[in-house]
């Protein structure tokens, strides 16, 4: 059904995003108004559409921007999965953001560029043509870049430099893959897989490493993670929204479109694809924790920690088993709103505490409770400590690597908990056991700004620990992503 | 009438009665700006066969004008150009009491004779008739970069000159050669022989000095970085395209069945040296308007790389209207940026790059004109630029061309390195440093190119359709002139 | 009256000679007013290949020859803008006491 | 006989091209190419297009040598040396070299192309509808007009753009005298002057008016004009005009004013540039004898370069 | 009515959880002490009324699992909450003056969640779930008191659950796998038999249940982590929550199918346990250390019970009841003797003599005195634990007499000015020590089939009785002589351990930074080179000679590709 919903939803923030850059900062009041409820807005809307897609409502929008390439934008299982993580945790990082910078400078700015990436996020999603993915994949690249650099100091700026060079170097690869196939089939849209069988394999291979490439600049794998460390220069609701949906996910949400979508499970079983991309993203896995484990600054380790999370989507995706897909599906959620409870925390701890180094933890779950409560619970997910929804992630995934005869993903997966657990814990033991520096009284929810900045963790971390209890429940995400599974995959 | 008479007309009549006018010419492009833009409109709006003869004398010895698609693109774009370039310039050129300086007075018409020169150049069919606007837009050009250094401009001036006599010596020979220098008769009676490809060949010479491709772009660098803003924003915006356009012309209308794939890989290689190396050269650049204006070397480079890409191609339309997309974004996202970069230069008073610390806060309007100008020049999505580049690689791998397929790759992300620095210095610092307001319509003409150059990317369709456009050549039909009169 | 061919030729191949000295002149020469000087000669050079070339039976052709009087009007004037130039970069430099008339402000 | 004749001019201008380009004393090297363009205008006249030598000696030669004079002293009176090098032995040969195969390649073309005056034809036929009898002029103000029309403005552009050269302090005033500074030589210029210019003038008026029929025109009227305001400027008889004075605007601007609404008429009536049936000689002595007023000004302060605040002289 | 009853079995799991939420409530928290006892009470009604191997589904959490009680899973049950009820009770008192009563309360709670559910779960996500809830959900209690020493033993323990956890997780998946997806218990055992099932199965399952039960090598934690708790909850830990490993290695061993190399390593390392535990504890100086080590050395018995019954084949109907009754009466002994351990300080003089001769008596019971709870237990077990394990287990009589018998030693003294124990402590103590010394008694029969004591032979008594014979001999000959037991330190050989990986940390960081440094050794000087030579061809290209130069090549070179 042809209808202007899908553009409508990608164009919202837009509104909240002119309204943030024209706005005087006198009127900041305003402005926060404007977000929230843009935000609010779109939250109901994803709500109804998952209600309609549920029944089965085709919904979609089209335009030919040029001969043989249509601008796609399509309202299905998988985009809904990604859509509604990003509202949600939008939601939850505007209330953040106010409580964080609460009048600082650029926040015009800030605001503008947020609402922005939300738009490209979302564009993202709905993506129904591999170049409608890609324009909105770029965009999503530059209007991060003025959040990245937000801070404006060297470190930031350095940051910001290697986010661009690594990302525009993924995002070419990635055209350039896309083009290829597309000289070779045809226009490729992701409800109708191109028929791929005349093609030469060896061709297909190459595009296909083009393309998982250039998409593995934004998931963050192996050796092109470089980026997301330094990344973390940018202030916390940026790196929250960095690690836990926008960035990183675009990358796995399209490797998982172009093996899915776009290749097939067949073609990419045939060419013998999965198990090469699958040893990447378990090494990703292991190497990124490992790295993790070597950090002293939080927000770093929290980064690394995304760098080993991510890849398990991308390792559910490549296992192309049932079980699998579901794994890395369901992990997109689960990882978004699990590490955005750490990085909201993180922020937290920096903002009003000074904390920015692991050393400085020490007693920090006396001083801030509330938000050492939930990091704990978002960390404990991360390792997989069940019922935090990390864990069932992690089961599907591990079953998944079993079904596709792939046993060794069962010891990456138990290697990453493990070493998840050796940088997670100890950080824990900092904050909750050992004694404050110096008793500095604060109180924890005391203003209003304190609460918008504590408790939008604590909405995330009840969230995951939701999503991992009621996983089976018919609104779970993994009730979803198996929705997603058997409407398009297992048949 | 016909609004490929006014078109040249009006620039030069403007150009009159600035000159007589004098103190107040400034006032004109108030008036200038309506009705330049009502033509180009008009232009476009033009049925698809639209020519006419000069005069309606016929054509051997006859001048021909005609709408074709690349004059109903870059036509307007130009327009644009000088409007946005005009309004900006209202400030800076206007004379001030007490202190009346010649630049006030001449920046004027000659904006008016190179507005009325590129319209005849995108207009004309006729080989010398070229020569001629060619000349009207170089002097105007000279002298505006002279404007900011004499030598720079004295070394444009000559190098220039020597690339008006090389093209003239074609044009020469051709008239010698076929009676004739009208392009669409040149299309049918072209012969591959030795005058006509040594014509082509210093033609075309010629014109990559005006073009200033690689290795000929040596005196663009000084020339347009030293420029007043406005001056540069033309030179690098308008100025180099005419020469562009009739080496386009020549190469796949005039001498369409002459040229060989050799030459047009030649030229390719050309523009992809020329990228990698203004790219490579624009990273080293501290001043800022001098990386822009290295920026615009590589640019250029693009151009000249679509030539192998057009004449391969199965389906020509595509990558001819790649290029044509490129000239009108490069067009206006370089002007923009000039301008920008003017405004911004002019509020920290310095040339660095490294002086635009915390410009975002102080002038986040320029700042994001330059960001936007930014984004379509290195190809990222969505804009005009990334629309011709997309169309570009499409078809390089269309047709296997690894190597042109990477140039645009690898010059797609040179051109975010060196255009990304100055951004990431202009949101550096968390100090906003102090700055003079500036006047609202010249922060708005920046601003307004920038988001044409990036608004062009939804139009991809209509461009293409455009670009399409061919007028019909001489000897296909009867011309809506009555022959001979 | 016909003219023997290689006589025909003359002017024309005596324009492409002093096409070739003008260009050996721009190159060698380093002064930007001889410089001036020898695209002057470019274009005599070229315009008697384009007269020459014109050259019919009595009469020389009228086109070319318009052409060529557009052309040394042309010429004329951008040589004009030409010595300006190099007088006015000569007062400049002599303001600000420097010599050379390279551009000056390249690169870092 | 003829064939001898044109032998030893074409090597004649190719030696005087040679020392105009490689004398040493730039003066001496002026002066040959003031020669070299005579030789140039004999070459025209030995062609038979006494038009083009007529504007050959009068521009080509004349102003430009004028030209090059008063750049020559103004450069030694700002103590700049006009020196022929220095390049380096291997350019100079590499480039001789480049040079010489160049000229061979250009010289191969030019023989496979036939002489021809291939659209004489054309143009005799079409002569009668526009009323005048020198062909040159047909094609220059009705054929191809379009030309002739931006080339005027080529022409006002390059006095545009040699204004735009002024220092900030010296506009809008006039042009750098062009007095001579030696009273002797200033008494008999100027008397010499004085002589000329209306002689100048009516000589002017002359060949813009046989133009139409015999050789002569804008171009050469307009040359003429400018040398006379020229000899009388440099004898002191006429001052230099500020740039601003309007006056000295509209009559730079006249020929192009009127070439283009002339121009601009004949759309309004059909076809741009077209002259409606029997107009044509008239409205082409009009044009021809403004442009002419317009390029004899526009000439003579082209020559006189941009406004300075200096008084020197020659 | 049937139905009703079946549904306390998800109250037993939520109402400590419920209770558990409350203790977050900050005007609540510190008095939610006082309602310890009461938080297992559901579980006990469940464990007694509920009716067996009914599986009650939970529709929307987790994996859609369930809840089931099998027999031995009430035996567990309802042993376990009679002991948590009893330290609850016991923790009303002795907690009631702590500093964090709060978080005491809280992870009490959790933790019992936990334990409970472990025995209830049906499906192995559930149970899973449980079992980390009450493997991770304990460290907050063993450090409860901050102490430096308590946080050592805390990241001891830790460190081994998160390894222990992780192998159970891909025990499971591998398991649930072999099961064709299924996460029902009974399937995934039923699974494997089957010959595709991976063998890495059950040495996960051994690892990740043995840390958890204190298997010998993998026992460090434990000797650590129970003392270091406070009272209350070091009885619960070591009473109820040891067993959760206990009840994952019964629950999941597939007894009857023989698994030699698995089942004799179990065995030989139980059986080592057994024996080293006890050593190791009579070289403890902690009364606590000591009671812990009996449990390292009591839980290898079971083990390597359960190893001997697995290398032989012999069926889970023999194996599961026997291995129930023994787990019973351990756990509520232990938890008896920890809790008056605690007592013991506000005992003097006769309630002192009361308090010995309880805890005699429940020592001897452990032990295996004849007529005692825990003789029949040992008896019970011994069937299972094959001829061999049958001596070892006679033998072990000696050894565990021996360590209970330094634990008596090791009892304080009573603290000045307590001269009659509070009821409230007094109280528990007493009611757990009865009930392990009774409860077995009435289970037996139900577990065993016979009455207790009904085949005792005098040769088996003797049997019986001649190692704790010698082991009083032993006793009192050291006491007369004035030996004193060698000291070793908590833990054994946590420390080198440690030591170790602290030193591996460093080499490996040391090495990194090593690595990264000389990955830096800056390429700048060949970067300005290069800026050098591209300024130097821009001044080229930018003289209007070269550019003239060039326009000829560029001719040249179009002419060239032009002409061919």
């Amino acid at each position: 059904m042809m209808t202007a919903v899908p553009l409508a939803l990608v164009l919202l923030p837009l509104i909240p995003a002119i309204i943030s850059f024209a706005l005087p900062e006198r009127l900041a009041g305003w402005r926060n108004a404007a977000n929230l409820f843009v935000a609010l807005i779109k939250v109901l809307i994803v709500a109804d559409l998952l209600r309609q897609v549920r029944s089965g409502v085709d919904l979609e929008w089209r335009y030919t921007i040029l001969p043989g390439h249509d601008f796609l934008l399509r309202v299905d299982t998988l985009a809904l999965l990604f859509v509604s993580l990003s509202v949600f945790l939008w939601l939850v990082t505007t209330i953040y953001a106010i409580g964080y910078f609460g009048r600082g400078p650029n926040l015009a700015r800030f605001f503008g560029f947020f609402n922005l990436c939300v738009l490209a996020a979302t564009g993202v999603a709905l993506s129904g043509t591999a170049v409608t993915f890609f324009l909105f994949y770029e965009l999503l690249t530059l209007a991060t870049w003025p959040l990245v650099v937000h801070n404006g100091d060297e470190k930031s700026l350095r940051a910001g430099r290697i986010y661009l060079a690594y990302t525009l170097a993924g995002s070419a690869a990635f055209l350039v893959g896309i083009l290829w196939l597309k000289t070779l089939v045809g226009s490729i849209e992701f409800t109708a897989p191109p028929d791929l069988s005349a093609v030469p394999p060896l061709t297909l291979t190459l595009i296909f490493v083009l393309c998982v490439g250039g998409l593995g600049v934004k998931a963050a794998l192996v050796p092109f993670h470089g980026w997301l460390p330094a990344a973390m220069a940018a202030p916390a609701p940026v790196s929250a929204l960095l690690h836990a949906v926008a960035v990183v996910k675009a990358g796995a949400f399209g490797i998982v479109r172009m093996i899915y979508d776009v290749y097939g499970i067949g073609t990419v079983a045939e060419l013998g694809l999965g198990p090469p991309l699958a040893a990447l993203a378990s090494f990703t896995i292991l190497y990124g924790s490992l790295r993790a484990v070597m950090q002293t600054e939080i927000k770093k380790r929290l980064a690394y920690s995304t760098v080993s999370q991510v890849s398990y989507i991308v390792l559910g995706a490549s296992l192309v088993g049932p079980f699998a897909v579901i794994g890395g599906l369901v992990h997109l959620v689960h990882q978004g709103i699990m590490k955005i409870t750490l990085f909201l925390c993180a922020g937290a701890l920096s903002n009003r505490l000074g904390i920015k180094a692991v050393a400085d933890l020490d007693g920090a779950g006396r001083r801030m409770p509330v938000t050492m409560a939930a990091f704990s619970i978002g960390a404990l997910g991360m390792i997989g400590v069940p019922p935090v929804a990390g864990f069932i992630s992690k089961w599907y995934l591990g079953i998944g690597g079993l079904q596709s005869d792939a046993s060794w993903v069962v010891a990456v997966l138990a290697g990453s908990s493990l070493l998840n657990a050796a940088y997670f814990l100890p950080m824990l033991y900092r904050a909750w056991l050992l004694p404050p520096p110096e008793q500095a009284a604060f109180r924890e929810l005391g203003t209003a700004s304190d609460r918008m900045l504590v408790l939008p963790a604590v909405v995330t971390a009840a969230a995951s620990l939701a999503a991992g209890v009621f996983a089976s429940s018919s609104f779970s995400p993994l009730t979803w992503a198996k929705l997603i599974a058997e409407m398009g995959y297992l048949k | 009438m016909s609004p490929l008479d006014l078109l040249v007309a009006a620039p030069l009549a403007f150009m009159v009665a600035s000159l007589v006018v004098g103190r107040g010419g400034r006032w004109l492009i108030l008036a200038a700006s309506p009705a330049m833009l009502a033509l180009s409109a008009w232009l476009v709006a033009l049925p698809p066969d639209a020519a006419h003869l000069v005069g309606d004398w016929e054509l051997p010895l006859g001048i021909l004008l005609r709408a074709d698609g690349v004059a109903r693109l870059l036509v307007p774009a130009t327009s644009l150009c000088f409007v946005a370039v005009g309004l900006y310039a209202w400030h800076e050129f206007s004379p001030k009491s007490g202190r009346e300086t010649a630049r006030a007075h001449t920046f004027w018409p000659l904006l008016y004779l190179m507005w009325g020169g590129s319209n005849a150049g995108y207009l004309t069919t006729d080989l010398f008739n070229l020569y001629v606007t060619i000349e009207m837009v170089s002097l105007a050009a000279v002298a505006m970069a002279a404007m900011g250094s004499l030598a720079a401009g004295l070394q444009y001036f000559l190098i220039a000159l020597v690339g008006s006599l090389a093209y003239l010596l074609g044009v020469a020979l051709l008239a010698a050669h076929y009676d004739t220098v009208d392009a669409t008769l040149l299309a049918i009676h072209a012969r591959p022989d030795l005058p006509t490809l040594l014509a082509i060949t210093v033609m075309t010479a010629g014109l990559l000095v005006k073009t200033a491709l690689f290795p000929l772009h040596g005196w663009l660098p000084p020339a347009h970085a030293a420029a007043p803003a406005p001056a540069s924003a033309l030179l690098s915006a308008v100025v180099v395209k005419l020469g562009f356009v009739i080496i386009l012309r020549l190469w796949f209308e005039a001498f369409a069945e002459v040229v060989r794939p050799a030459a047009m890989h030649l030229l390719g290689g050309m523009g992809a040296l020329a990228i990698l190396y203004g790219s490579i050269q624009a990273i080293r650049q501290e001043r800022l308007k001098s990386l822009v204006a290295y920026s615009t070397v590589a640019q250029l480079g693009y151009l000249f790389l679509a030539f192998p890409l057009i004449s391969n191609a199965p389906n020509p339309a595509e990558p001819w209207a790649a290029v044509l997309v490129h000239a009108v974004a490069h067009m206006l996202a370089k002007a923009a940026m000039f301008l920008a970069a003017g405004l911004m230069l002019k509020a920290v008073a310095g040339e660095r790059i490294s002086d635009l610390a915390g410009l975002a806060r102080a002038m986040p309007l320029s700042v994001t004109a330059f960001a936007l100008a930014a984004i379509s020049l290195t190809g990222l999505p969505p804009s005009g630029g990334f629309t011709a580049k997309f169309l570009l690689l499409h078809a390089a791998i269309e047709q296997g061309s690894v190597v042109y397929a990477a140039v645009l790759v690898i010059g797609g992300l040179l051109g975010a390195v060196y255009l990304f620095r100055p951004l990431s210095v202009a949101c550096s610092g968390s100090a906003a440093p102090v700055v003079k307001a500036e006047a609202p319509l010249r922060v708005a003409a920046p601003l307004a190119l920038a988001a044409l150059a990036v608004a062009l990317g939804f139009a991809g369709m209509m461009l293409i359709e455009l670009s399409s456009l061919s007028a019909p050549p001489a000897a296909a039909g009867p011309l809506p002139a009555e022959p001979g009169r | 009256m016909t003219i023997s061919t290689s006589l025909g030729h003359l002017f024309p191949l005596t324009g492409a000679a002093l096409v070739g000295l003008g260009l050996f002149g721009f190159i060698s020469l380093r002064h930007p007013l001889r410089q001036l000087l020898a695209v002057n000669v470019i274009g005599a050079g070229i315009f008697l290949i384009l007269g020459g070339l014109g050259r019919g039976e009595g009469v020389t052709d009228p086109y070319p020859q318009a052409l060529v009087i557009t052309g040394i009007v042309v010429s004329v004037a951008l040589t004009a803008v030409g010595a300006a130039m190099i007088t006015r970069l000569a007062e400049e430099r002599r303001a600000a006491g420097t010599a050379s008339d390279q551009p000056k402000d390249q690169g870092p | 006989m003829t064939s001898a004749f044109e032998l030893i001019l074409c090597l004649m201008i190719l030696g005087t091209a040679c020392v105009a380009l490689f004398m040493r004393d730039f003066l001496a090297a002026v002066a040959f190419f003031v020669v070299f363009g005579n030789l140039m205008g004999l070459a025209w006249l030995t062609l038979g297009a006494v038009n083009v030598a007529l504007a050959e000696i009068a521009i080509g030669a004349g102003v430009t040598g004028v030209l090059l004079v008063l750049s020559r002293s103004r450069l030694l009176a700002l103590g700049e040396e006009i020196s022929c090098g220095p390049a380096k032995p291997w350019l100079r040969l590499g480039a001789a070299a480049a040079c010489s195969v160049f000229t061979a390649v250009l010289a191969a073309a030019v023989l496979s192309i036939a002489p021809d005056d291939g659209l004489a034809p054309v143009i005799d036929g079409l002569m009668p509808l526009i009323g005048v009898e020198n062909p040159v002029t047909g094609v220059l103000l009705a054929f191809r007009a379009y030309d002739t029309l931006l080339e005027s403005f080529v022409l006002l552009g390059a006095l545009v753009a040699i204004w735009s050269l002024a220092a900030p302090a010296a506009w809008p005033r006039a042009p750098a005298a062009l007095r001579m500074t030696d009273p002797a030589a200033l008494n008999v210029a100027g008397s010499f002057g004085r002589l000329l210019l209306p002689v100048a003038l009516v000589m002017a008026a002359y060949l813009v008016w046989v133009g139409s029929d015999d050789p002569g025109g804008a171009f050469q009227g307009g040359t003429v004009l400018a040398g006379g305001f020229l000899f009388a400027a440099m004898g002191g008889a006429i001052g230099l005009p500020r740039s601003d004075n309007s006056a000295l605007r509209w009559s730079l601007v006249a020929g192009p004013l009127v070439f283009l609404a002339i121009g601009l008429a004949g759309a309004a009536l059909g076809r741009f540039l077209a002259y409606p049936e029997g107009t044509a000689k008239a409205l082409i002595v009009t044009i021809e004898y403004s442009l002419a007023l317009s390029i004899g000004v526009t000439l003579a302060l082209l020559v006189a370069g941009p406004p300075a605040t200096t008084e020197t002289g020659l | 009515m049937t139905a009703d009853l079946a549904l306390l079995l998800p109250l037993a799991a939520v109402w400590p959880l419920v209770l558990a939420v409350f203790c977050l409530v900050p005007a609540w928290g510190s008095r939610m002490i006082a309602l310890l006892p009461l938080a297992p009470v559901p579980a006990l009604c469940a464990a007694i009324l509920a009716p067996r191997d009914q599986v009650v589904r939970t529709p929307g959490i987790l994996l859609d699992g369930g809840l089931a009680l099998s027999d031995t899973g009430a035996v567990f049950l309802g042993g376990a909450a009679v002991l948590w009820i009893c330290a609850g009770a016991y923790a009303v008192r002795s907690m009631g003056s702590d500093s964090r009563p709060a978080a005491f309360a809280l992870f009490w709670n959790v933790v019992l969640v936990g334990n409970l559910g472990v025995f209830i779960a049906a499906d192995i996500v559930s149970f899973y779930v449980f079992f980390a809830l009450v493997s991770l959900m304990a460290y907050p209690l063993v450090i409860h008191d901050r102490k430096p020493a308590s946080l050592r033993a805390g990241t001891a323990y830790v460190v081994l659950a998160v390894i222990g956890e992780t192998a159970l997780l891909a025990a499971f998946m591998l398991a649930s796998h072999g099961a064709g997806g299924s996460l029902w218990i009974g399937d995934v055992r039923a699974g494997f038999g089957l010959p595709g099932s991976s063998p890495a199965i059950l040495w996960l399952l051994i690892l990740g249940f043995g840390i958890k039960a204190g298997l010998m090598p993998l026992h460090v934690w434990l000797p650590v982590a129970h003392p270091a708790a406070p009272v209350p909850a070091s009885a619960v830990l070591s009473g109820a929550i040891v067993k959760a490993g206990i009840f994952g290695l019964l629950t999941f061993l597939p007894f009857g199918v023989s698994a030699p190399v698995e089942g004799t390593t179990l065995a030989l390392l139980g059986f080592g346990g057994l024996f080293g535990g006890a050593l190791l504890g009579l070289a403890q100086p902690g009364g606590k250390a000591v009671l812990a080590y009996s449990t390292v050395s009591q839980m290898g018995l079971v083990m390597g019970a359960l190893g001997a019954a697995l290398a032989a084949g012999v069926p889970a109907a023999v194996v599961l009841p026997a291995v129930a009754l023994y787990a019973l009466s351990h756990g509520l002994a232990k938890g008896g003797l920890f809790l008056s351990y605690g007592l013991a300080p506000w005992c003097a003089k006769g309630w002192r003599w009361g308090l010995l001769a309880l805890v005699l008596v429940l020592a001897l019971s452990i032990a295996g005195l004849p007529f005692t709870a825990g003789a029949l237990a040992k008896s019970a077990i011994k069937g299972p634990a094959g001829p061999f394990g049958a001596t070892l287990i006679g033998l072990s009589a000696l050894t565990s007499a021996l360590v209970l018998a330094r634990f008596l030693a090791l009892l304080p003294a009573a603290r000045a000015g307590n001269d009659r124990p509070p009821l409230l402590l007094a109280l528990p103590v007493l009611a757990l020590a009865s009930a392990a010394l009774v409860l077995p008694m009435v289970l037996h029969p139900t577990v065993a089939g016979k009455t207790p004591f009904a085949a005792t032979t005098l040769l088996g008594l003797l049997e019986s009785t001649w190692p704790l014979a010698l082991a009083g001999l032993l006793v009192i000959g050291a006491v007369a002589l004035g030996l004193k037991p060698p000291s070793l330190p908590e833990g054994d050989l946590l420390d080198p351990m440690r030591r170790s990986a602290a030193a591996a940390h460093t080499a490996f960081q040391a090495a990194v930074r090593a690595g990264s440094a000389s990955m830096r050794s800056s390429p700048e000087r060949s970067g300005t080179a290069w800026r050098d030579n591209l300024a130097k061809v821009e001044v080229t290209v930018r003289d209007r000679t070269s550019l003239a130069v060039f326009l000829l090549v560029v001719m040249g070179a179009l002419l060239a590709a032009f002409l061919g």
